[in-house]
């Protein structure tokens, strides 16, 4: 249906001619699903953008290649008629749906212009009919209301549903879907997956589906591509991509990946960072960071082409040796660092947080003088606490207040009510001088690496920024920053160049650095690897795992990936709309799951393993969170609970002791067996 | 959208408010008052002094404002020093030459701004497109008041195919000698604004140009000529329409050196006039008014804005 | 811009002529300073010829007798009528000299008529002037010139401001603050036949260039009171007029440094370089003046301009002399002539190692300075003194009294004398002695340096003529035709 | 620690400026400009205030681009008048910046009552026609260069408290500046060591837009007699002189007019430049600019 061949593409740059894409290649045919995985930068977007003559960058120097689409060549089309086939052949999903919509044009209308592009005799009135029918189909509630209304009154969800209409709406034969649930919680991701899966079967179009998580590939995908430094360097059926990869790089990404369904062993990071599109090495790309190269000549001077092998194609010179990578993981196990060395104490005094039913609310102001005439329960009565040398995971969906809870133990939110303790002292109460004490001892690291350093100091000044406030002199503030770069494994030599000079994982050391520089005795961290690529992820949950074995710091985790907090945390809590729902210890939560919400969330989290996923029980949530302005009455969850009842919206569920942990819901007593037997 | 609507009316009334008392500081801080400047420079101090407390000067600062308020409040902005004329009828004699030399000039504006933004968005590296980039800069450069007089010294001294003053013709009463009254004096303001306007515009529209929704729309299989016209001159239109606004409140306020140029009969010139005659009444009750009328074209836009931008209107 | 209206009068001539100008408008002849389009409202007493000589001719007075000892005067008035139809009468005369004997109410009038006891109606066309002491003929007459005839109901400063209510030969029809002044014939003048316009519009420009552009492109008739720096192009082209004019006065402030010194004062004087001035500022229009005399009054004497005129060497000598400051402030109006006088003046003065700085200012912002005495010197015109040279003494400048704004009240005795002796002297060899004296003391304080006269200038499209100016500078319409 | 500059990564940005080659035509235009102005009094070959010619020559040999009304060299008072046009230039972009970025900063970090008291304030300045409030500011402050420079500058003002105000709305949420909250920095270390050098970068390209506005700003108020008081050159007096004498000397109008052209022409290229240089490589030609103007 459609192959990329040999496709190049070069953008020109201030710092010279940069190849993202690098002999791109791939086929895809009707019905079946390609996954095009690999990490960022690696050329994924812009080789199907530069396919479908959707580059418009002035900085574009030169595409070369083809992509038949049929018996076509895209790339020699001329404009119009190439336009001519877009949306009526060939459809694209965009990854961020909602700035891929036009901001003031009604939802239903963009649907029509896809419609009507392609066909004139189409009349306003049918083409109308036809989108509330494609709305409908593409699950979105009162398709005939919403289509008079703008992007901006759908959520992120429901614009991906509206993107993925329109991509359906001329029946195409291929589906090109550019990460199409990256920004999305796993519930929605779930959902959207699933509809993806119906739109295939609907228009019986082959589906390129680019991500980064290979959960989703394993989930979803018939075949695979890797993708690196711009090139495919390994494809081949899913099943065989995941148990027998040829490519060490494939084999290098699935070990650095932390996994929801065993227990947590140290992660095995790539080490080194993605090539330098604008100096691409001579040899292959991997080379400098490949565990099975060990400096072999032939692996850093000749470039190895995609070989078949069995089903599959590999680029690498040594495709039997990736495979055995895969293999050694389980040696690793046997580290002890995840399984807590000392038992958890049970003495309150001991815990360096204790938060007391905090509540953070924030204003929702209209009218004339701008009052506050609603509020949005960002955070709504929680209690937790955090040990020394301990971390307690924090998960939920997207908007449940799990960042507003972290900034509430710095003060960086005023609390609205509660207590919260660090070592102590009370947070709330303090006066300008014990805060800037409480939180010298208690610092926080944030989820965007690229946002949470100042961009115009060095990050060596950045990092003694905490040491100058604190009125370290000079000379000392040099010394102890060289000590924190060690610490967290940057050169000390690096200390001069600016952020913008580092990458994401350099970046968050950085910060992790800069955190560390006041000695703290908590880290509040706040997403801090969601931006990251697997591989670097790994680098860091390392680094942190390490940092906590040497100073016993306690961590506060915030992250809405359960697999990671798995990986880290000792303790759980689960969030939903501004309240702990269940909380306990990892295994507890993760292998005796009382809440529904947290069963969900777990069903919803795709799996890095393809085997045995037809017979996977899904039970992804319906619907989207609830306004946290009006939480429903009752139990919060009872909205999309599946085994709510009348008591759940009279009687809100109190947190209360329910095998081993803490659990709030009216059933906790059923296991998840009990509930599914109860349905069928 | 109301309750901002309201805020904004209110806001509107507290910068009116501060205003009044700054124009009244500033009024009583310029050097000489109305009856120096009616008496001349011969004029003894015992009739300055006289002079003063016919026109009630002697009052104490605060005493004349709050009088001048509450009158002001009721629609009467009290009367001109020199003509004796309510300052309100002296305002509303300029009005309409005003508010017809401002359309004239923005609608030159934007028949220039418009094709020119677009070809220098678009087509930035092509001949039209560097030429009118030098245009851009040009329109910059060249003073107004300079731009003004080559006009009149080529086009009416010289040529003598417009008329060098340009009287106020109403232009329902007469089309033509209203636009050959405003032609160039619209023209000498249009060069300076349509070049600020065309480039908004084209900075606007580039960056709508990168958007992901322009993708989407190419992506759909939508024709060029159509993405630029139904999806990215919609979208690069919002930030301009803030511009014009701003541009047409100027016009409002008067343009006074073109006024004085062409001794156009508009607000800037009464203005001007009324600071050099130190005539207290009338530059207070006009300043107040373009203060009033920039507001409230600000506020239109808003509005405008609003209805253009659905997330604006809706929320 | 000319359209023939319907005069009333049905006159040969009638017609309409538009002329353009820069100045303000009003319509009180006791307190105006504009001289545009007061006479075209306004009957005086008498009327000058506009050639520079003194011969009084009959206007709103038919005749004048004085008094043997020169102690009073009997005026009959003509039979006319007020624009609003009343008889002028012998009452409207005894109110007006009322008014302009307050000098809170007549700045332009309370001077000339400092002279006069008493007003009074001997019958309805009769007033006799009774004087406080014998008075020179050529005073009274002079202030019989500059006397208009108002209704005396109509004769309050808050009336008149804004509604002329004369007799003269144009009634207002239209005034629109910086826009247009529309004048109608006034069928009831009393010259019958004139004037021979039916109409006058006068259009108002802020900007003297953008008035001179709109002439020369047809938008007006005339252009009045135009830079001379316009004359030399316009020459060939339309018909120049110049009026009278006034004088450009070099003031120095006795109050403040540094021209408190008289010795520095003298030094300035002459460092004036009249001629040039008159060529590069003037474009060659003009005389030069030395003592504030105009060449056509009986006190000017050109001697002094050749015997203290432009010399730096004695300039730096008296400056050295005087052993004061070399550094003064003037100020003047910004955008008028005055600013290049300075700056030649400046120039010259630089050379003899005396630094004059330029402060140009707006106009009300100026007369604030000049009148709280703050403006160590300026550059300013100073009006015609007619046939009576002690009529010098009116100005904020040129006042014997404390309100003189350059010495306050250290007024020179001399000069207070000397101004009296002027006022008094009433055969013509005391006047002659008196007005040498007066010379005099003016050369020696040297306060008030004469630079050159500035006659007005018009510049008027062929068609228009006979218009001409009356030697206060007062447009005169009356015979204008168009 | 100090911050030895890291000479690749720092220049990046001027490097960018460097490759925009009318962005450098128009910096060293500028810096000719700045030479001469100050070196006048070396460069020039009469004195500016001399009359020493005959009035309102033609270009010759001993005056290369004539003499003035009153014999003044041209070509000197224009060198000498580059002092005038660059001063208010420099000066009200940095009078307006002076007062409105803070102003903005302020407005703009701490938000409320500071903003709106602050944003009325500014919607004040807006909504008075600039030339009536440099008119009256110089009236009410006086005549002379440097009043001259605060009129304009604080026409300015709204134009950089907006720009600031905005751009710290865009920081001020952002993660670096909380957490320079978080380590225990005070309001105003915030706001000075974080926030505004971070929001430097629209400000640069605003003062040079501005600088250039002042230029003609400049010009148009000596037009109304309040500019730059005499004998000193400036290119606004000039060309306002020059008219008077159009028909006697054609060429001296010229020469002014065309400085200031050409110094708005730099500066506006200089903009252009940093904008470019700002924002990244791949940008757009076009540029913004304020609204003001000498209408
Ligand atoms: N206009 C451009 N100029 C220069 N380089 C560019 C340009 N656009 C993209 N690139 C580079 O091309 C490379 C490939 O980008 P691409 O967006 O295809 O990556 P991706 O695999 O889709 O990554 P992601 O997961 O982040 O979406 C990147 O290194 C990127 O920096
Ligand atoms: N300053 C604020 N003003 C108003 N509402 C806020 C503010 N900060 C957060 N909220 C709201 O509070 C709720 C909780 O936000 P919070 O950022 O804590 O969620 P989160 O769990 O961290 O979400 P995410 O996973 O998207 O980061 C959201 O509905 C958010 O819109
Ligand atoms: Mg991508
Ligand atoms: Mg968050």
């Amino acid at each position: 249906m459609l192959s990329l061949r040999d496709l190049v593409v070069e953008f020109g740059t201030p710092l010279g001619v940069v190849r993202a894409v690098d002999g791109m290649t791939y086929d895809v045919v009707g019905g079946e699903t390609l996954g095009v995985v690999g990490e960022t930068g690696s050329g994924k977007s812009v080789s199907v953008l530069a396919a479908l003559g959707l580059l418009s960058s002035p900085n574009l120097r030169r595409v070369t290649g083809q992509a038949v689409l049929g018996d076509v060549d895209l790339l020699a089309l001329p404009q119009p008629e190439l336009r001519r086939r877009l949306g009526r052949d060939v459809a694209v999903i965009f990854q961020d749906a909602i700035s891929a919509l036009n901001p003031v044009q009604r939802v239903g209308q963009q649907i029509a212009e896809a419609l009507r592009v392609h066909d004139r005799a189409l009349s306003a009135a049918a083409a109308r009919a036809r989108v509330v029918e494609l709305l409908g189909m593409v699950g979105v509630p009162h398709p005939a209301t919403r289509y008079d209304q703008y992007p901006h009154q759908f959520s992120g969800g429901m614009c991906q549903r509206v993107m993925i209409a329109m991509a359906i709406a001329n029946r195409p034969k291929v589906l090109i879907a550019d990460e199409p649930t990256t920004a999305l919680d796993v519930s929605v991701q779930a959902q959207i997956l699933d509809l993806l899966r119906v739109a295939r079967q609907e228009t019986g179009a082959g589906v390129v589906l680019i991500t980064h998580d290979l959960g989703v590939v394993a989930e979803t995908a018939d075949r695979v591509g890797v993708t690196y430094g711009g090139r495919i360097v390994e494809s081949g059926d899913v099943t065989q991509i995941f148990t027998r990869p040829r490519h060490p790089y494939t084999a290098a990404l699935l070990g650095a990946l932390p996994r929801l369904d065993s227990a947590s062993h140290r992660l095995l990071p790539i080490p080194g960072q993605p090539p330098d599109p604008s100096e691409p090495p001579p040899g292959c790309a991997f080379a400098p960071r490949c565990p099975i190269s060990r400096g072999r000549t032939v692996c850093t001077e000749v470039r190895p082409e995609p070989v078949a092998t069995g089903g599959g194609a590999s680029a690498c010179h040594f495709p039997d040796e990736a495979a055995s990578l895969l293999a050694a993981k389980p040696d690793d196990d046997s580290e002890p660092d995840s399984e807590p060395a000392v038992e958890p104490r049970d003495e309150p005094a001991d815990a360096v947080l204790d938060v007391r039913d905090a509540v953070a609310r924030f204003p929702v102001r209209s009218g004339v003088f701008a009052r506050a005439s609603a509020w949005v329960h960002a955070v709504d009565g929680v209690s937790l606490r955090v040990p020394a040398g301990r971390t307690l995971g924090l998960v939920g969906e997207s908007g449940c207040g799990k960042t507003t809870l972290a900034r509430l133990v710095l003060r960086l939110v005023e609390p609205t009510a509660g207590k919260i303790l660090v070592d102590g002292d009370d947070v709330g109460r303090a006066g300008r001088s014990q805060l800037r004490r409480i939180r010298r001892r208690a610092q926080m690291v944030f989820q965007d690496p690229y946002a949470s350093l100042n961009p115009r100091l060095s990050v060596g000044d950045n990092v003694a920024e905490p040491l100058r406030l604190q009125g370290v002199p000079q000379g000392q503030r040099r010394s102890q920053v060289a000590e924190l770069f060690t610490r967290v494994g940057l050169r000390t030599e690096h200390a001069d160049r600016l952020p913008a000079e580092f990458s994401g994982g350099q970046r968050q050391r950085v910060a992790i650095a800069r955190a560390l520089a006041s000695r703290p005795g908590l880290l509040i961290l706040d997403e801090p690897v969601s931006a990251l690529d697997v591989s670097v992820q790994a680098q860091v949950l390392n680094l942190l795992a390490d940092l906590q074995r040497e100073t016993a710091m306690a961590y506060l985790f915030v992250s809405h990936d359960l697999a990671v907090i798995r990986q880290v945390a000792d303790e759980v809590a689960v969030m939903y709309l501004g309240r702990i729902v269940e909380s306990g210890s990892v295994r507890r939560v993760y292998e005796d799951p009382r809440h529904p919400y947290t069963r969900a969330l777990l069903a919803s989290v795709p799996v890095p393993d393809p085997v045995g996923r037809a017979g996977r029980q899904r039970v992804p949530l319906g619907g989207d969170v609830p306004s946290p302005v009006n939480p429903p009455s009752g139990c919060r969850f009872r909205t999309r609970c599946p085994i709510a009842t009348d008591l759940c919206a009279e009687e809100e569920p109190p947190l209360r002791l329910v095998a081993g942990g803490h659990t709030a819901c009216h059933f906790a007593e059923r296991t998840a067996g009990q509930v599914l037997e109860a349905r069928s | 959208m109301y309750g901002h609507l309201v805020r904004r009316l209110l806001q509107f009334a507290v910068v009116l408010l501060l205003g009044s008392v700054a124009v009244w500081g500033f009024t009583f801080a310029l050097p000489g008052d109305p009856a120096t400047v009616l008496l001349g420079p011969n004029a003894t101090a015992a009739e300055l002094a006289a002079t003063r407390a016919r026109l009630g000067l002697d009052e104490s600062f605060a005493g004349q404002y709050l009088s001048w308020v509450g009158h002001a409040v009721t629609g009467d902005l009290g009367a001109s020093y020199y003509s004796g004329r309510p300052v309100v009828s002296e305002l509303l004699d300029r009005i309409p030459a005003t508010v017809q030399l401002a359309g004239v000039a923005m609608f030159l504006t934007l028949v220039i701004a418009v094709p020119v933004g677009i070809t220098v968005a678009l087509r930035p590296y092509s001949v039209a497109g560097r030429v009118l980039q030098g245009y851009l800069t040009a329109g910059l450069a060249v003073p107004t008041f300079w731009l003004g007089l080559l006009l009149i010294i080529v086009l009416a001294v010289q040529l003598r195919w417009l008329p060098a003053s340009s009287d106020y013709v109403p232009l329902w009463e007469d089309p033509g000698g209203a636009l050959t009254a405003t032609i160039l004096p619209a023209v000498a303001i249009a060069v300076h604004t349509s070049s600020v306007t065309a480039r908004f515009l084209a900075t606007s529209l580039g960056e709508v140009m990168g958007k992901d929704y322009i993708r989407t729309a190419r992506a759909k299989g939508v024709p060029e000529r159509d993405v630029i016209r139904r999806h990215a001159l919609r979208n690069a239109s919002l930030p301009t329409v803030t511009i014009v606004g701003l541009q047409l409140g100027t016009f409002l306020g008067g343009t006074v050196v073109i006024e004085a140029v062409f001794n156009y009969p508009g607000l800037g010139r009464l203005l001007y006039t009324a600071i050099g005659e130190r005539d207290y009444a009338l530059v207070q009750g006009g300043v107040l008014f373009v203060v009033a009328t920039f507001l409230l074209l600000n506020l239109l836009v808003d509005v405008f804005y609003a209805v253009l931008d659905p997330r604006i209107r809706l929320t | 811009a000319c359209g023939s209206g319907s005069g009333t009068g049905g006159g040969a001539t009638a017609g309409k002529i538009t002329l353009g100008t820069t100045k303000i408008m009003q319509f009180d002849p006791y307190l105006t300073n504009t001289d545009i389009h007061i006479h075209a409202f306004y009957t005086y007493l008498v009327d000058y010829p506009s050639d520079g000589t003194y011969e009084p001719t009959p206007a709103g007075a038919e005749k004048w007798e004085f008094a043997p000892d020169r102690g009073s005067i009997t005026i009959t008035l003509r039979e006319a009528t007020f624009h609003s139809g009343a008889p002028v009468t012998a009452a409207d005369v005894v109110a007006g000299v009322k008014r302009a004997q307050d000098p809170d109410a007549a700045f332009t009038l309370a001077q000339p008529t400092a002279f006069v006891a008493s007003a009074t109606a001997v019958d309805t066309r009769t007033v006799r002037l009774d004087f406080k002491r014998p008075t020179p003929e050529p005073l009274v007459l002079d202030w019989m010139f500059a006397f208009p005839l108002i209704p005396a109901a109509s004769n309050i400063p808050a009336k008149l401001e804004r509604e002329p209510a004369g007799s003269g030969p144009f009634r207002l029809e239209e005034y629109r603050r910086d826009q247009r002044l529309v004048m109608r014939k006034n069928p009831d003048y009393y010259e019958a036949d004139k004037p021979f316009l039916d109409e006058v519009e006068y259009r108002f420009y802020t900007d003297e260039d953008a008035l001179v552009a709109a002439f020369e492109s047809g938008s007006v008739d005339g252009a009045a009171y135009i830079g001379f720096r316009h004359a030399d192009r316009l020459r060939d082209r339309f018909t120049l007029v110049e009026g009278s004019g006034r004088m450009s006065i070099f003031f120095m402030n006795a109050t403040i440094p540094p021209f408190d010194n008289k010795l520095l004062r003298q030094a300035v004087a002459r460092a004036i370089d009249r001629d040039r001035i008159l060529k590069q500022v003037n474009f060659g229009i003009g005389d030069p003046v030395y003592t504030a005399f105009m060449p056509s009054s009986p006190a000017f004497d050109p001697a002094y301009l050749d015997s203290h005129g432009f010399d730096l060497d004695a300039a730096g000598a008296l400056l050295e002399q005087s052993g004061g400051a070399r550094k003064a402030v003037a100020g003047v109006v910004s955008g008028t002539p005055d600013v290049s006088t300075l700056e030649i003046i400046q120039a010259d003065l630089k050379k003899i190692g005396f630094e004059l700085e330029i402060a140009p200012q707006e106009e009300a912002s100026y007369l604030d300075a000049l009148f709280a005495s703050k403006l160590e010197c300026c550059a300013a015109a100073q009006p015609n003194n007619l046939q009576s040279p002690s009529l010098i003494a009116r100005g904020r400048q040129m006042l014997t009294t404390e309100e003189n704004t350059t010495f306050r009240d250290k007024v020179p005795p001399a000069y207070v004398d000397a101004v009296a002796a002027a006022a008094s002297a009433v055969t013509p060899e005391a006047r002659k002695t008196a007005y040498a004296a007066l010379n005099d003391v003016l050369v020696d304080e040297a306060w008030a340096i004469g630079i050159s006269t500035t006659p007005s200038l018009f510049a008027l499209v062929e068609r228009v003529t006979g218009l001409v100016t009356d030697p206060r500078d007062f447009v005169d319409l009356t015979e204008t035709k168009g | 620690m100090t911050t030895a500059t890291s000479p690749r990564r720092r220049l990046a940005p001027l490097r960018r400026f460097t490759r925009s080659r009318s962005a450098v035509v128009g910096a060293v235009g500028l810096l000719v400009l700045v030479v001469l102005a100050v070196f006048a009094p070396l460069i020039a070959p009469f004195d500016p205030t001399a009359q020493d010619g005959e009035p309102l020559l033609g270009p010759s040999g001993a005056n290369l681009l004539g003499t003035d009304q009153l014999g003044r060299d041209i070509l000197s008072r224009l060198i000498h008048g580059a002092r005038a046009s660059l001063i208010a230039a420099g000066g009200a972009a940095m009078v307006g910046a002076g007062i409105g970025v803070p102003l903005g900063l302020l407005a703009g970090y701490l938000g409320r009552w500071v903003d709106a008291i602050a944003m009325r304030l500014v919607d004040l300045l807006l909504a008075v026609p600039g030339i009536l409030l440099a008119l009256v500011m110089i009236v009410v402050l006086g005549p002379g260069r440097l009043n001259l420079v605060l009129a304009i500058g604080i026409g300015a003002v709204p134009e950089f408290a907006r720009l600031t105000r905005v751009a710290t709305l865009g920081i001020r949420d952002r993660d670096f500046v909380l957490a320079a909250r978080g380590m225990g920095a005070s309001t105003a270390d915030t706001m000075v060591r974080t926030v505004l050098p971070n929001v430097l970068g629209p400000i640069v390209i605003q003062f040079v837009i501005t600088a250039s506005m002042a230029v003609v700003v400049e010009a148009g108020l000596t037009f109304l007699g309040l500019g730059t008081p005499p004998p000193a050159p400036s290119w606004g007096g000039m060309l306002q002189d020059a008219r008077s004498y159009l028909y006697q000397s054609p060429s001296y109008g010229l020469f002014p007019g065309l400085c200031l052209v050409l110094t708005v022409f730099c500066l506006d290229r200089i903009g252009r430049g940093l904008q470019l240089a700002v924002s990244g490589g791949g940008q757009h030609p076009a540029t913004r600019v304020s609204i003001g103007g000498a209408v």
